[in-house]
């Protein structure tokens, strides 16, 4: 198991108006382990996965997945986009802000009745008009698309979907399936990120697309017996009990074939039963090489099967080591217990 | 249902059962009246039309969940690049198939175009968004006169032809045959995307956008093609409806009143489910030109409606019964018609 | 899901095969002399063109009872279909192509009045045309739709895919008014005119005119826009018009397309200034939408023909009886679907009389029509199928109601 | 067990849950006149499902819930709260847009004693000082601590016969928590019954007369406060041991 | 030909786009407050504000009748005591058809999808022009037969349209621009401080933050809603009479644009937002007469949905729209 770690949390800090649900976190999960963060309800650990997974924007400090700041730099890619979107306004501005005139000279000029059209003339008509009175109208477009390129980009500079794309995938505290899917799509809607059926081929079921979606199919299939629900993927995803639901979710998750997977409460509404084949997945999932990260509140689950332990509380983090540290760290049994306790 | 060996799965036919149903009952409408003349072949025609642009306007609204109210416009767009390129007062003259062809392909791309500043916006903004690009669309192909001839409507377009045949306006089965095989091949495409990974991104971002992101799908993409393909086939269905009339008639025509009526065919035959839109079309479509015609004149044959008091003429009870309907139905079923994906399966 | 490819095969197959099976079509020969025919007209009856169609449709009644429901002891039977929808509240392009194919297909039907609205008949023209049935229009002006040179290119021939002529308008059309409204503003001593119009083919058409008649004549014109129908109010645009000076605003509009609303918002804006609107305005509903005091010595209103309580000779009986049978005073338009009426039994009573009631005898009789006498005078229609009737009038308003002002041709 | 002289509230054999999902499996609780009866369990264990059932938010499906003696099935919500039975939020839910002194007074909405609301506002200030000096502030930019106390404060201003609060600890950093319980205490002094459910589950059950333990929807231990804290196996589910 | 920098037309189209725009966010009021309780969008708000014109003008037409004015003295003295009484008659009018559609419309979709509301909401929009176009054919003796009954109405000046600036002034501003202002800002002020300081309106804002705790606190929400529908209701039909006089002409259709303009103002201030309505409603007015005299009235609907659209970009949730942030 290599200890290089693949998500590192650099002092992070998450403030909604007055209240400061995470502040100054720094954490650091090393591949192929399975880490769990704990702590009392509202001690920000949801929002340290939301900050993680690019859901909310941290408002201090950074997330590395894989040594990789994953948000788009304003780098020469950005730079270019941005020139593009406004070259491309600034033309588009020219030609309709002046749509009426180019017409005229363009075709109504040069059109007779019935007769063949000079295209050539009529081209170049339309360009030399353009060129002559489309200078205003293309400083505007070009700056008004520039700028709307650049506003966008300043607005989506980390998102979920970029963070996704880095391999990290998660499952949600109050569970997020697509409830009027299958549970096989589902788990396709998981597998997106590693298919390539493009529009046309979807749209006329080209060979290629219809083969990746058989072998998505059979995959999702796999998976979902992997979780253990193996009877049922034609069933839509809301008919299915809460437990099943969360066994689904994690399924959705690992059908990316992430690197990393955060799991929000995995055990949460599960009974005992279930709660120890929940700590088998996990480590059958560990077993496929997958990094885990896990908010777990029954304790059974996390000092069964989480290697290293971080405790959250009130937004700090108060503690981190293995299972055994934890369970003897003064600090965290106050958090747990209360302070008479400790006397 | 319950099905958990691969050996028993089957991917998702051409049609549904319903559909195919629905296509053969429609297919039998002109074969009867071959028999008993009902004159209700050659109205059932811009049904067919509408059910097009519905099928669209479903990709959007019923697949991808976003709320559009300006898909009026793109059939505007579509009949006027279908009447540009084609009518002899311009100097293209394409032809019907191309012209088809190209009114598809430039109402995908206006549908892409203006949805793309669109796409970060929620539910109501974008709303009164689309509601405004069909205002926009329909001032502009007003002010543009010599492009669009203004009000004037351009005419006359081109009849379809097919392979050899060319189709007259008093030959309505025909043209009738040809729409709906062109409303089948449209209804088994859309199905080829609801049922492949494009359609999976669709109902993702549709169900819950936060979780397809953390998917990795990107909602932006999705959402555009979705715009593209619903604005496209409006267009379509935009430029069939027009060579049915040989005019693009005004732009005017293309308000918001037929963006609600879309919408309308849309819920009232069941979001999501293109047999629901489908019949829905009828419903909608067909209560306006089939049915309330001929019960006006029946009305009128029993000598009802003749004096000239607002209140006794058939005519003018027709936005109340349209509201009504519109307000009960939701109230008893909300779901529309044909309830989305009762049909799958 | 095989079972769904193989019959999607075969709808396919029989759509291109029953799509060819109908290209050709039965046709219908109708015995000599029917027991019964019909006409039809196709107006918009539901929404906000109600109030003209109302009185048009009045009127046609009238010529019918008039003519005992009969044309040489043929019943005529009259069927009131509307070309608007409730969702558009306005004329609907598909149910007037449905209306026309309607009319096509039923076999009793020998003659179409309609349509209201010019962008109506471009879409039901070139259908009746095919089919050879007579369509005669009470209330289109759009030059384009019969003279050559007034429109497009390719107009009015692409109305008539049969080369003949099947249509015809009791109107004077757009062009004839237009120049005449022009000429009136010179008669006011007008040197700048502000030009408005509605954005609709009947009131952009007309204002096209009127801008190019007004240049012609001297006038100068400083501005040309068109208005959003649906506003509030002018009130904006009044300012502009107080702006510029101008000594005369021409509306191409109708009351329909807010007119009233204008001259409301001129005296408003307490901008002092003629305002001329086209026919579309020569109606009761203009001055009770206007109010009195904003058309009063402000407003002059063309209208080819006069109003009906000027009419004389046929038309004065036509102004008694329509008072007596509806209680009211009859609209302007009242006498155009009168007269469109007259003249299509006057063409089936000939018919009739000459042994057949067929759709091409009735059309042949309607262009036929030479020195007609009406409640619009005695006139005919032209080689185009237009009206020889070219008397306009131009009207004010006083204590209320219409009044003339002058009236020319004839 | 100290004053438990009537039967307040009376939960029994209750089911609930959200569309397809049953959360509760038959609950059955029960809260005497002046004392605090503490309802802890897991996540997902239904803790906050029963209050909001008992609230008449969630509707209850089968069982019975009978406040001072009177049935509350059907009852709606708003007239839940004019009988003395109200509920602190989990998660606080104070009205964000609303100023500290708006939301004390949304507390009082059900009442109409104008000058008993104004004596019961300082009652509350005075309860927890810190709402008073920012009375104008609004309750969005309150920190987590302080809006736990505006909505306890917001909730006692419906002058309440039996006060539930649903995980008033949650997310609060400790010197905040020991203020908190600090005045449930108080609160029960003089005499106001409450029912607490709690994660901190050491520090309810010490405040506690009474407790229940709830796991997957059900009862599964309940006793006194100190029963409970010695029992194994409550600690057994909070720190593995 | 046009003098760009003319400070008289400025002032003047400054003074006809504040008129305007105050009815404007009088109407877009109703729009967002409706929308910050339930998320719906009434689209029959607008037609709803049409009928409240149409009582108006019977009103008018029945104290003609009556002989409690002389219709020889419209325009020439103002009849300030008719306009007051129309205003609260049409407002509690509006008020309370609009609890009754809330009621029998809306409330059984409550739980239904929002989709299905919208369309029971456009159903409701085709009932009432439709009972628009039957009013409009009531044979009113002194306002026209029954005849036209699409045809727009004539609506009397209630007051004096004497130029307060004198005569010669270029700039036309009369008691019809004063009494929008004297009738509109008491009542948005009223409004502002209903909501921040009554009962019920400390309810509705509780409401619209936060439904759960507020039915909490004891709030019957349901009540709450129907109260927000009869306040919005009002104002609509405060507002039904503003426009009439102001335009002097009412018609059956002119529901839709008015509902048009006043959406879109509603959503460009940031819909949910009193504030933000008041800001949008007059900002189009503006936007609106500023563009017919500078751009032209043919592309003042492109102006202002151009915009629109812009403002979005920049500001999705509107100008003073409140940040939606998930919660997850």
């Amino acid at each position: 198991m290599s200890a290089t770690p693949i998500i590192e949390v650099d002092s992070v800090s998450m403030r909604f108006g007055g209240l400061v649900a995470v502040s100054d976190v720094s954490l650091t999960v090393d591949g192929g382990s399975i880490t769990a963060v704990i702590g009392p309800n509202g001690a920000g650990k949801t929002t340290l996965f939301n900050a993680i997974t690019g859901v909310y924007d941290p408002s201090a400090g950074r997330v590395l997945i894989a040594g990789r700041e994953t948000i788009v730099p304003l780098d020469a890619r950005a730079w270019r986009s941005i020139f593009l979107y406004g070259i491309a306004s600034a033309f588009l501005a020219a030609v309709f802000l002046n749509v009426e005139e180019i017409w005229l000279s363009a075709v109504t000029e040069n059109y007779v009745y019935l007769k063949p059209f000079p295209w050539l003339e009529g081209v170049g008509d339309a360009g030399a008009l353009v060129i002559a009175h489309g200078g205003w109208a293309a400083l505007v477009g070009g700056v008004v698309g520039a700028a709307g390129r650049w506003a966008i980009w300043s607005r989506t500079r980390r998102t979920p979907e970029i963070v996704a794309e880095s391999g990290v995938a998660r499952t949600f505290q109050n569970i997020r399936l697509f409830p009027e899917l299958s549970l096989a799509e589902n788990v396709m809607v998981g597998m997106d990120r590693r298919m390539h059926a493009g529009f046309f081929a979807s749209l006329f079921r080209l060979p290629n697309a219809a083969l990746e979606r058989q072998k998505a199919r059979e995959e999702a299939t796999r998976l979902i017996e992997f979780v253990g629900l193996g009877s049922s993927v034609d069933v839509r995803a809301r008919n299915l009990p809460y437990g099943h639901q969360r066994r689904l979710e994690i399924a959705r998750a690992l059908a990316s074939r992430p690197a990393v997977v955060l799991l929000d409460e995995p055990a949460a509404g599960m009974n005992p039963t279930e709660t120890v084949e929940l700590m088998e997945l996990i480590r059958r999932i560990q077993g496929t090489g997958t990094t885990v990260v896990l908010i777990e509140h029954h304790m059974r689950v996390v000092m069964g099967i989480s290697e290293k332990i971080a405790v959250l509380d009130h937004g700090e983090k108060i503690a981190q080591g293995t299972p055994t540290q934890i369970r003897n760290d003064p600090k965290c049994i106050e958090a747990y217990l209360g302070k008479e306790e400790l006397g | 249902m319950g099905t958990t060996s691969r050996a028993t799965y089957k991917p998702a036919g051409l049609l549904s059962r319903g559909q195919c149903l629905l296509f053969g009952a429609l297919l039998l409408i002109p074969c009867i009246e071959l028999l008993f003349d009902l004159g209700i072949s050659a109205p059932t025609r811009f049904v067919l039309g509408f059910a097009i642009v519905g099928i669209g306007l479903n990709v959007v609204v019923g697949f991808t969940g976003l709320l559009h109210l300006g898909i009026a416009a793109f059939m505007a767009i579509g009949a006027y690049a279908f009447a540009i390129l084609t009518c002899t007062i311009y100097p293209f003259q394409l032809g019907f198939w191309p012209g088809l062809f190209a009114a598809l392909c430039i109402g995908a791309l206006a549908g892409a175009f203006l949805g793309a500043p669109t796409l970060r916006l929620r539910g109501d903004y974008l709303a009164i968004v689309t509601l405004g690009f069909g205002e926009i669309v329909q001032d502009l192909l007003k002010n543009l006169e010599p492009i669009t001839k203004g009000t004037q409507g351009i005419n006359p377009l081109p009849a379809p032809w097919f392979f050899g045949l060319t189709f007259a306006s008093d030959t309505p089965k025909s043209w009738y045959f040809l729409y709906l095989a062109i409303l089948i091949l449209c209804t088994i495409l859309v199905r080829n995307l609801e049922h492949s990974r494009v359609g999976r991104q669709w109902f993702a971002v549709r169900e819950d956008e936060l979780a397809a992101r953390c998917m990795a799908i990107r909602p932006d993409k999705v959402k555009l093609t979705a715009l593209a393909v619903g604005a496209g086939l409006a267009a379509l269905g935009g430029a069939l409806l027009a060579s049915l009339i040989s005019s693009t008639g005004e732009p005017g025509n293309y308000d918001f009143q037929i963006s609600i009526l879309a919408l309308c065919i849309v819920i009232v035959g069941g979001i999501g489910s293109m047999t629901g839109v489908i019949v829905g079309a009828l419903v909608m479509v067909g209560m306006n030109s089939i049915l309330l015609p001929i019960l006006g004149q029946k009305l009128q044959q029993a000598g009802i409606g003749t004096t000239t008091s607002v209140y006794l003429a058939p005519d003018n009870y027709k936005y109340l019964l349209f509201g009504l309907a519109l307000v009960l139905m939701m109230r008893f079923r909300p779901k529309g018609i044909v309830a989305a994906r009762e049909e799958d399966h | 899901m095989q079972r769904h490819s193989t019959l999607l095969t075969t709808a396919i197959t029989a759509c291109t095969l029953a799509g060819a099976a109908c290209g050709v079509q039965a046709q219908t020969s109708a015995p000599l002399l029917p027991s019964s025919v019909k006409i039809v007209s196709s107006l918009p009856r539901t929404g906000s063109a109600n109030a003209q169609t109302t009185a048009m449709v009045n009127g046609i009644r009238m010529a019918l009872t008039e003519a005992g429901g009969k044309v040489n002891g043929v019943e005529v039977l009259y069927e009131d279909w509307d070309d608007a929808s409730p969702q558009r509240g306005n004329w609907d392009p598909a149910i007037e192509a449905a209306n026309a194919d309607k009319g096509i297909a039923d076999a009793m039907v020998v003659a179409y009045i309609g349509t209201y609205n010019s962008g109506a008949a471009k879409v039901s023209m070139p259908k009746l045309n095919a089919a050879g049935l007579a369509m005669v229009s009470p209330g289109n002006t759009y030059p384009g739709l019969t003279k050559p040179g007034t429109g497009e290119a390719n107009e009015p021939m692409v109305y008539r895919p049969s080369g003949a002529i099947n249509y015809f308008r009791v109107v004077p059309t757009d062009d004839v008014q237009g120049f005449v409204a022009a000429e009136f503003a010179k008669t006011l001593n007008a040197t700048k005119v502000f030009i408005l119009h509605d954005r609709e083919l009947y009131g952009k058409g007309i204002a096209d005119v009127f801008n190019k008649s007004a240049k012609a004549l001297g006038m100068e014109v400083v501005e040309f826009d068109g208005l959003d129908t649906k506003a509030a109010n002018y009130k904006a645009i009044a300012t502009k018009v107080k702006q510029s000076k101008a000594e005369v605003v021409f509306y191409g509009g109708t009351t329909q397309t807010n007119a009233a609303q204008l001259a409301k918002d001129l005296l408003a804006q307490k901008v002092d200034v003629k305002l001329i609107v086209p026919d579309g305005c020569f109606e009761e509903a203009f001055i009770k939408a206007a109010g009195t005091n904003a058309l009063e010595g402000r407003c002059y209103i063309t209208f080819g023909g006069v109003e009906p309580k000027l009419l004389g000779g046929q038309g004065k009986v036509f102004y008694e009886n329509y008072k007596r049978l509806y209680g009211m005073e009859p609209e302007a338009y009242a006498t155009y679907g009168y007269e469109a009426a007259k003249v299509v039994l006057a063409a089936m009573e000939r018919a009739a009389q000459a042994g057949s009631l067929s759709r091409s005898a009735v059309l042949k009789e309607i262009a036929a029509t030479k020195g007609f006498s009406g409640a619009l005078g005695t006139w005919s229609f032209d080689e185009n199928g237009d009206t020889t009737n070219k008397v306009m009038s131009v009207n004010t308003v006083k204590n209320g109601d219409f009044e003339t002002v002058k009236v020319i041709g004839n | 067990m100290s004053a438990s002289n009537s039967l307040l509230l009376e939960i029994h054999e209750l089911t609930a849950g959200y569309g397809s999902i049953e959360v509760l499996h038959g609950v059955s609780i029960q809260v005497h006149t002046g004392e605090i009866v503490s309802l802890i369990g897991g996540n997902g264990a239904g803790k906050s499902t029963s209050l909001s059932c008992i609230s008449g938010i969630v509707p209850l499906r089968s069982g019975a819930v009978r406040f001072a003696g009177e049935s509350l099935a059907g009852v709606a919500a708003h007239a839940i709260v004019k009988r003395g039975l109200v509920q602190v939020p989990e998660g606080r839910k104070i009205f964000p847009r609303m100023t500290v002194l708006e939301n004390l007074r949304m507390g009082a909405y059900a009442r109409t004693d104008r000058a008993a609301i104004e004596s019961d506002l300082e009652e509350v200030y005075a309860l927890f000082e810190i709402l008073k000096g920012r009375s104008s502030q609004l309750g969005g930019t309150l920190s987590g601590g302080e809006q736990q106390m505006l909505a306890i404060g917001r909730a006692l201003m419906s002058r309440p016969k039996l006060l539930m609060m649903d995980e008033p600890s949650m997310g609060i950093a400790p010197l905040l928590v020991a203020k908190i319980f600090e005045a449930v205490k108080s609160l029960r002094a003089r005499g106001l019954t409450i029912l607490l459910v709690e994660q901190n589950a050491r520090a309810a059950l010490k405040l506690a007369d009474r407790g229940y333990v709830l796991e997957t929807g059900r009862v599964v231990l309940s006793g006194t406060g100190a029963e409970l804290l010695s029992d194994p196996r409550v600690q057994a589910a909070y720190l593995g041991e | 030909m046009f003098d760009w920098f003319d400070s008289d037309v400025l002032l003047q189209q400054l003074l006809l786009g504040l008129s305007n725009g105050m009815i404007i966010a009088l109407i877009a009021l109703g729009y967002t407050m409706v929308y910050g309780i339930i998320e719906l969008i009434n689209f029959a708000h607008g037609d709803l504000f049409m009928l409240g014109s149409f009582l108006a003008l019977t009103l008018v037409g029945a104290a003609m009748n009556c002989g409690l004015v002389d219709p020889a003295l419209m325009g020439e003295s103002s009849h300030w005591w008719l306009l007051g009484t129309l205003v609260v008659v049409c407002g509690i009018f509006c008020g309370g058809l609009n609890l009754c559609i809330d009621h029998f419309a809306y409330k059984p979709l409550r739980r239904a999808s929002k989709l299905s509301q919208l369309v029971a909401a456009i159903g409701v929009s085709f009932i009432i022009v439709n009972l628009g176009l039957f009013w409009g054919g009531l044979p009113m003796e002194v306002l026209g037969g029954g005849g036209a009954a699409a045809a727009p109405k004539d609506f009397p000046h209630l007051v004096s349209d004497v130029n307060l600036l004198g005569e010669e002034s270029f700039v036309v501003m009369t008691w019809n621009d004063v009494v929008i202002f004297v009738v509109t800002i008491p009542l948005m002020i009223g409004l502002t401080l209903f909501v921040k300081f009554t009962k019920l309106g400390m309810a509705m804002r509780a409401t619209a933050q936060h439904a759960t705790a507020a039915r909490l606190m004891g709030v019957d929400v349901n009540k709450v809603i129907a109260a927000t529908f009869a306040i919005g209701g009002f104002l609509g039909g405060a507002a039904s009479v503003l426009y009439a006089n102001y335009n002097s002409t009412v018609s059956f259709q002119m529901g839709f644009r008015a509902g048009m303009d006043a959406f879109t103002a509603a959503v460009l201030g940031g819909i949910g937002s009193l504030p933000g309505a008041m800001l949008g409603g007059l900002l189009i007015g503006l936007v609106r007469a500023m563009s017919d005299q500078y751009v032209g009235s043919e592309w003042t609907n492109v102006v202002v949905f151009s915009l629109l659209v812009l403002i979005l970009i920049f500001r999705p949730t509107g100008l003073l729209g409140l940040k939606q942030r998930e919660k997850v």
